[in-house]
């Protein structure tokens, strides 16, 4: 694991604020991509990134529930203190196809969720507030859980991991 | 860094339309909306007070997307529309939008009178290298040798447009370039360039997922551009001429005179008839 | 020529002055004209000038007198000539006829043949010599006393006129031309013409050009937003415009071409603001895309047109009614939207203004078809009148819960918000949209759309402005724009020669009033459509819409010379 | 809907295959168009599709058999669902009623009510199953393979279009997808329609869309240069051009907007080189003052208008004839100019040809009014043919002392030079210009050079090929452009039904053949002009000219669904 | 110094045509005119082979008054008539001419293009820093304070166009500043730019006596520029930075790739026919 690029994360309400937004944006990452997804025709997918954004809406609860008493901070968008090159656990909205399966969909999720266990971990790693460091220890195990449940499905998954044949259908162009 | 308290009057995604936008999955035009939908929220612009411009093109479909007022115009005439709109309601954050053919092909000529004009706008173009909405040729940014388009079928075979060069040799007052692969740095660009007075160009490097593929690789090929922020115009072709192309960051800005009619009436109809009068 | 002019007309005078570059012909034709409203007078001027951008000849061509004036007559009582040089060129427009009277200083000399042609009268007179015993003096001042004096008008007036006109210059330039005015006027042997100063008290008297009163209609109208790229002959509006605007607290932004200027009054209406544009044929060709965009996104605009002679770059300094088929026709796909044109300097106002009312009430773009003949000649009216009804945009200024922006309204006209109201919010768009402005092919959409924005135009009330009738009878003139006051005054000759005359000018030309029209052509037996353009484009219009009788005939006729009513009536008297 | 269809009609099917983005539905529509070329018979192909750029709901609409096919049918016999996410969104386009067929997979999901209103049957098919059979096998090959045989396809001709559509994906996509087709094929039951392959030899049959068409033409009449700048849906005529012309010694540049395009084209044929653009509404109405320019200083282009839905941005995607107005009357000044129309995909070639021919000969702009439904489609024909005269510009390759560019000659038409040819040089001018090219704004040379303009256009002579003319009887139907396909059509029902019906198809629409109309239309009682517009723009256009009889109605309809014979019928036979 | 003997075949007045310019006495116009017809004497080039694209303006009416080809086409548009002309004729020698309404104005986009496309054309631009023909509007290049036309009556109030620096940012290949009142210089500065192969940029300062009689004084301000012409363009760039606008010379030249259609027919009309068929 590489040292933050930024500086550590030194309080609870901090480390609070940095899961809240990480969860709400994946829930919105994931709502567009559902979105996007049921726009282009592909009910699979859609639903599951659909069932994703429910996930991260729980766990945006649960921080909430967490930081009930103490005074968030605000932080501006780009002052959160990522510490993997990616940022976060919101889904990258790039790796994505009209085409692609649930597999792909289920691997694109578990990658977001390793991100965003990463991150916990490396606060729990480098955070000088042996308070924070453990909050986030349990924040990481939670994610790594969540990262597990995922190989789980893909395992179970039947489609493959390319798309089968190539795309025969010409772009078409609205304007 | 800002961590003093903010109240959020609006969440980003409350200055979303309920339109589902109708671009491709993985086109990075969706992380431009959503880091403006955070810029707006971040800056608490009450959504009636801005107004998106665009023109045509798969990047200028954003403003029924967003929840302000908005003008889905004609193909490369967005910051006309622009100008004439903040010429007349000054107190409105008008903000346009468009890509690399609308802005660069058939609107260069606004462009370059929009730099020069310095008027205070925000003009953010999604530069994806290609015409996405009209299936794939080669726009005034694309490589010569780009020679997947059945048009220009060796590549366009011209030297490439360079955004920030001309916005500099125009007059612009900000010149800075995000990507949509950075969500949070674009966002802070898009911040800035709404505050900052005058003009304030903001290219974006926006993959098409759908014609240019290979644009995915971006994420390995960008990187912050070295150093502050030019804050003349000699640095900021030193920093320009420098420029890969891939660099990211706030390049140039400048406060320079701002160009804006200024409403100070001084007479009533009837003393202008008067005039007439012999 | 026979003298078949009324009564009226015959108390009119007219009066050219030529003269090379720096003769100060142009001048003297201006400040006689400042004279003449004075003299509580009305009259017209019209210039014509050399291909040189400066130093050319140039001819300044007045009528006037105490009755209303809409055109020019078929000839020139007198012409003076400062000098001769390149005046040949004028021959065309100046006709002369053994009646007339060319006044010059031999010493100028010859005149040329082409203008001798018809044999007018030579009278010669000692300006030279009269302005070389003024320090300082010009001769045309010395022309323009004998000139006033000829016409009867009185010192005083002319005095005053050229007070007027040269104040700017100081009085270096005003004594010695004041002094050159009286001696010039000293040799005036009589009153010329049959006009003589109004009685009693001098009535209001404006002076201005065509372009001055489109201005001013746009002012009236409520624009208060101006973007335009300069071009001939419609430069003049937008120089009128610029300070007046500003001290309404509007302003006026010279644009980088003409696709941006028509864009950006589209979006400063967008922002709730009145705007306009002006140009002429190639900026108007260059706008097309642009109308379109304004009227199926609804927003109100309106251009003014300036025509000139055409097609292409053509004749820029030229009058020629040759772009009603643009105006009406010139936007791809189905677009219906608003063409009016003005029937006299004066009318440019009114037009305008009403132009404005129109788009703005029925939030789509308007065309206002004036031409160089009334955008760059002045005229001394009276007051110009407004427009009754009080037209304005339909706004939602507190927007209910989902805010229709295109909603399918009554009257095909939905009230409008405008960036600043909350909760009204939308997205103007080009693209077919649904009533709320998301873009849909849905064939229901397109339809409901289509028919919204045709209806509201169709079926609004114009009242009765949308032509000026005049006489009745059983032969009709219809013409529209400029050509109406050389139509007017046809007719009232051929009421003098008596025999009866309706004249139909329209004022709106898109939409056109079918039943409005029907009745007013109600009992005419032939029809003669007059316009000053090769093809016969309003002719055609209205056999589009079948709204002349099939033995209408049409009386069509390009520039770059203007219309005159004795060609006009000569086509009436030859009708049967 | 009663069957009026003739016999050759009834023998023609028409089939639909609609599926979401990925599931190839596009692509097997393309396949089934080239087996029926390959079987010998004829045959048309639509699209439709959902507003995504990609993976949106497609339909593929074709209608084919043994007679030539210029227009879809009122209702389908088949449709074929690949899936059925969305395709409620094509029921107005693809009507079904209780004879038509779905064919499809349970597996597939429900088919939405919006298609089953009228009753279809639905016959289900175990594709799903039969695709998972063959590795890397796709569920579209085998419904092609169904319905292929359905309709009376024979399998080597399905072989045949598939191997030349998938040619450029290799092996390893071409042999599962013949795996799929002839395990589909072997699920049809029985031939569906009552056509079967001709017997003998193959006739030469041709492939292309109508935008591959205008390209086509484009060559034949001699064009060696293009500059365009891509629009929906006229891009593909572009890049069908781009290699070709590369190949004959030519080239196509893509320019950064319209107006330069137009002028690029403009320079390109001043230079002695045929020249050509194309676009749609929005890239027309910037080339404006470029075609003005062309007809003024009369150098040779030719703009290819592909229609799409209007106005403004409108609805780009599907067809319109809505350009009429502007492509006749667009011009600003009276700019006389050539307009024409194709009148079916193949038609596209030839008159696209004769629009090169006339404007090089005519020395002027040349309009082509294609649309999104002829650009788009692609159908299977004969051949397609050459207009019978080789019209040439006129050229002056040994100019005499003074070289007059714009001189006076009996028809019209000056002998042009071009750089390179010594003593003929000019400089071409849209400015109103002398015989020779200088700027002129005397009101002869105007006269003059508008006469020459208007009369070389009028005066000459067209041929036949002014309109296509079918059948008589005292009704008539007059139409142009796409919509011929589907009032032939619904004329020849007529007649089936013992109804005699003239259709005159017009090909030229400006200057319009006012005696050869009315030779054509000598003897009809009755006349309908339809077109797919909402005013009714080509019924204005000949009630301008005075070219129909007053009792002439209308049958004008709006995008963006296309016109259908029945519809058309129905209009004749309400007619009394 | 080209001092070997040349037989020029036709004398610099043979080029100019019999009809007499409309320009005011004391216009820079007519020295350009006169450069001109100098510069091609001197390159000995067969009249019929040249051929002189204009817009609309003043500047723009040059082509008439030349015995070569011309084109007098639209206000902004010369560039682009130019560019389809060369494409198709490439052997012509093609040069445009036009004022800076015309080509900065309304035409900027074309002169983008042109410069990043680089032709082979040559491009005189007589700048006299307003509208002449329609009677002294400010152009782009016109100084934001200069307040003597009506539309602006206190100044544009805009950053000055800078027609070298757009030129350099947008690709020209060649870029020089002539002066109407040194003939020579210019005549010299002419033939460069037509010897260069690729896009030549020459903006020539052009007084309108009419208009702007202030500009007689550019006599006095004009110098030449130091050192040689630059070789790439990041010393273009300094040279243009240090430049105040009334230095005169060759600015930069680089041998850059032009683009030029090749025609190499390599197919028969039949044979693409019969791609149509099955
Ligand atoms: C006047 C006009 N010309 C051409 C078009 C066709 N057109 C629509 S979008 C587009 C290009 C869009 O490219 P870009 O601006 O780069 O946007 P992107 O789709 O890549 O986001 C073109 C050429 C048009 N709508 N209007
Ligand atoms: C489309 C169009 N818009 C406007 C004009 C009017 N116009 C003619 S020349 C000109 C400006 C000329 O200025 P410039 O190019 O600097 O030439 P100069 O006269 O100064 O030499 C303008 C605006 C026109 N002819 N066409
Ligand atoms: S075509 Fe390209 S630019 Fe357009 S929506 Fe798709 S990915 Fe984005
Ligand atoms: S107005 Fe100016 S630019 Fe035009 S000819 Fe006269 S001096 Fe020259
Ligand atoms: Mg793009
Ligand atoms: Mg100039």
């Amino acid at each position: 694991m590489n040292a933050p690029d930024h500086e550590p994360i030194v309080s609870i309400p901090e480390l609070l604020a940095h899961a809240l937004e990480l969860e709400t944006e994946s829930r919105e990452r994931y709502r567009d991509l559902a979105q996007c997804m049921a726009l282009h025709n592909n009910p699979d997918v859609a639903a599951l990134f659909e069932q994703m954004a429910g996930y991260s809406e729980l766990h945006a609860r649960s921080v909430e529930v967490r930081a009930q008493g103490y005074s968030l901070p605000a932080i501006a968008p780009w002052d959160f203190k990522w510490n993997c090159p990616e940022g976060r656990e919101t889904p990258c909205l790039d790796d994505v196809h009209y085409l692609m399966n649930r597999r792909q969909a289920l691997e694109l999720a578990r990658h977001n969720e390793i991100r965003g266990r990463d991150f916990y971990a490396g606060v729990a790693a480098f955070s000088p507030e042996p308070e924070v460091s453990a909050l986030a220890r349990e924040m990481a195990d939670e994610e790594q859980e969540h990262v597990d449940l995922l190989a789980q499905w893909i395992a179970r998954e039947l489609a493959q991991l390319e798309v089968l044949l190539e795309d025969l259908d010409p772009p078409h162009i609205p304007e | 860094m800002a961590t003093e308290t903010r109240t959020h009057a609006l969440k980003a995604k409350e200055y979303k339309s309920d339109i589902a936008p109708v671009w491709c999955p993985g086109c990075g035009h969706f992380a431009v909306l959503s880091a403006l939908t955070k810029a707006l929220a971040y800056l608490e612009l009450p959504k009636e007070r801005v107004a998106l411009v665009s023109g045509i093109g798969c990047s200028s479909r954003l403003p029924a997307y967003l929840d302000t007022y908005g003008f889905h115009g004609l193909h490369g005439r967005a910051l006309a529309v622009a100008t004439g709109l903040k010429a007349a309601r000054p107190e409105l954050t008008v903000v346009v939008a468009g890509g690399d053919g609308d802005g660069f092909s058939i609107g260069g000529n606004h462009f370059l009178h929009a730099c020069r004009r310095n008027m205070d706008l925000t003009y953010i173009v999604m530069d994806n290298e290609v015409y996405g909405m009209t299936k794939g040729q080669a726009s005034p940014t694309t490589a010569p040798e780009w020679s997947r388009s059945k048009l220009t079928p060796h590549g366009p075979g011209v030297r490439r447009f360079r955004p920030a060069a001309i916005a500099l040799a125009a007059g612009a007052s900000f010149i800075a370039r995000g990507f949509a692969g950075d969500p949070s740095g674009l966002t802070r660009l898009i911040v800035q360039a709404i505050e900052h007075r005058g003009f304030s160009f903001l290219q974006v490097l926006s993959p098409c997922q759908t014609f240019r593929p290979e644009q995915t690789e971006w994420k390995q090929q960008v990187h912050p551009f070295d150093g502050e922020p030019a804050a003349n115009d000699l640095e900021a072709a030193a920093r320009i001429h420098a420029d890969d192309g891939m660099a990211l960051g706030l390049i140039y800005v400048e406060p320079l005179p701002v160009w804006q009619p200024l409403a100070q009436p001084s007479a009533s109809l009837a003393e202008i008839e008067q005039e007439l009068s012999l | 020529m026979p003298d078949d002019r009324t009564a009226a007309r015959s108390a009119l005078v007219s009066v050219a002055i030529t003269g090379s570059g720096g003769s100060g012909a142009v001048t003297a034709g201006m400040i006689l004209l400042e004279a003449v409203g004075q003299a509580g007078w009305y009259g017209l001027m019209t210039r014509s000038a050399g291909p040189q951008i400066r130093g050319g000849e140039s001819a300044a061509m007045l009528r006037f007198g105490p009755e209303p004036v809409d055109c020019l007559d078929d000839r020139f009582d007198l012409l003076v000539g400062l000098d001769w040089r390149n005046a040949a060129r004028f021959s065309d427009e100046i006709p002369l006829d053994a009646a007339s009277l060319i006044l010059t200083d031999p010493g100028a000399g010859a005149v040329p043949e082409a203008l001798l042609r018809e044999g007018p009268q030579i009278r010669a007179l000692p300006w030279k010599a009269a302005a070389e015993a003024v320090s300082q003096g010009r001769l045309n001042m010395v022309a323009l006393g004998t000139l006033g004096a000829s016409v009867g008008l009185p010192l005083a007036a002319l005095e005053a006129g050229l007070k007027r006109t040269l104040a700017a210059k100081g009085p270096e330039t005003v004594d010695p031309a004041l002094h050159c005015l009286r001696r010039g006027f000293d040799l005036g042997w009589a009153p010329f013409a049959t006009t003589s100063a109004p009685v009693g008290g001098v009535p209001e008297r404006w002076v201005l050009s065509g372009n001055d009163a489109a201005g001013l209609g746009a002012l009236r109208g409520g624009v208060r937003f101006v973007a335009a790229y300069p071009i001939t002959p419609a430069t003049e509006i937008l120089e009128w415009l610029a300070p007046r605007l500003e001290q309404l607290g509007g302003s006026l932004l010279q644009a980088e071409d003409e696709l941006a200027s028509v864009n950006m009054i589209i979006g400063a209406s967008f922002g709730g603001v009145p705007a306009l544009t002006a140009t002429s044929g190639p900026g108007l060709s260059l706008m097309m895309e642009g109308l379109g965009l304004a009227v199926a996104s609804e927003t109100p605009i309106v251009v003014v047109d300036v025509m000139r002679g055409g097609p292409s770059t053509g004749i820029p300094t030229k009058p020629e009614q040759g772009d009603l088929d643009i105006a009406v026709y010139g936007l791809h796909g189905d677009a219906p939207h608003l063409v009016l044109a003005p029937l006299s300097v004066r009318d440019c106002a009114f037009t305008t203004q009403w132009a404005v009312g129109l788009a703005e009430h029925l939030q789509t773009a308007a065309i206002v078809l004036s031409d160089q003949s009334l955008g760059q000649s002045r005229a001394v009216t009276a007051p110009a009148p407004e427009p009754t009804a009080h037209l304005t945009r339909l706004r939602q200024t507190k927007p209910g819960e989902r805010y229709l922006r295109y909603a399918l309204t009554e009257y095909g006209v939905s009230p409008m918000t405008e960036p600043g109201i909350a909760g009204g919010m939308y997205t103007a768009d080009g693209l077919e949209h649904t009533e709320r402005g998301t873009p849909s092919s849905a064939a229901a959409d397109h339809l409901a759309q289509l028919e919204k924005r045709r209806m509201k135009l169709d079926d609004f009330d114009y009242g009765d402005a949308w032509a000026e009738i005049r006489g009745d009878g059983d032969t009709c003139l219809l013409t529209w724009g400029s050509t109406a006051g050389a139509a007017f005054e046809a007719a009232e000759r051929a009421r003098a020669a008596g025999r009866p005359l309706r004249v139909i000018a329209l004022r709106l030309l898109a939409p056109l009033r079918r039943r409005a029209l029907a009745r007013a052509l109600e009992g005419s037996r032939r029809v003669l459509v007059v316009e000053q353009n090769q093809s016969g484009q309003l002719f055609h219009l209205l056999n589009a819409h079948r709204m002349l009788p099939p033995t209408a005939g049409r009386f069509a006729r390009p520039g770059p010379l203007p219309l005159r009513p004795g060609e006009i009536l000569g086509r009436i008297l030859g009708l049967d």
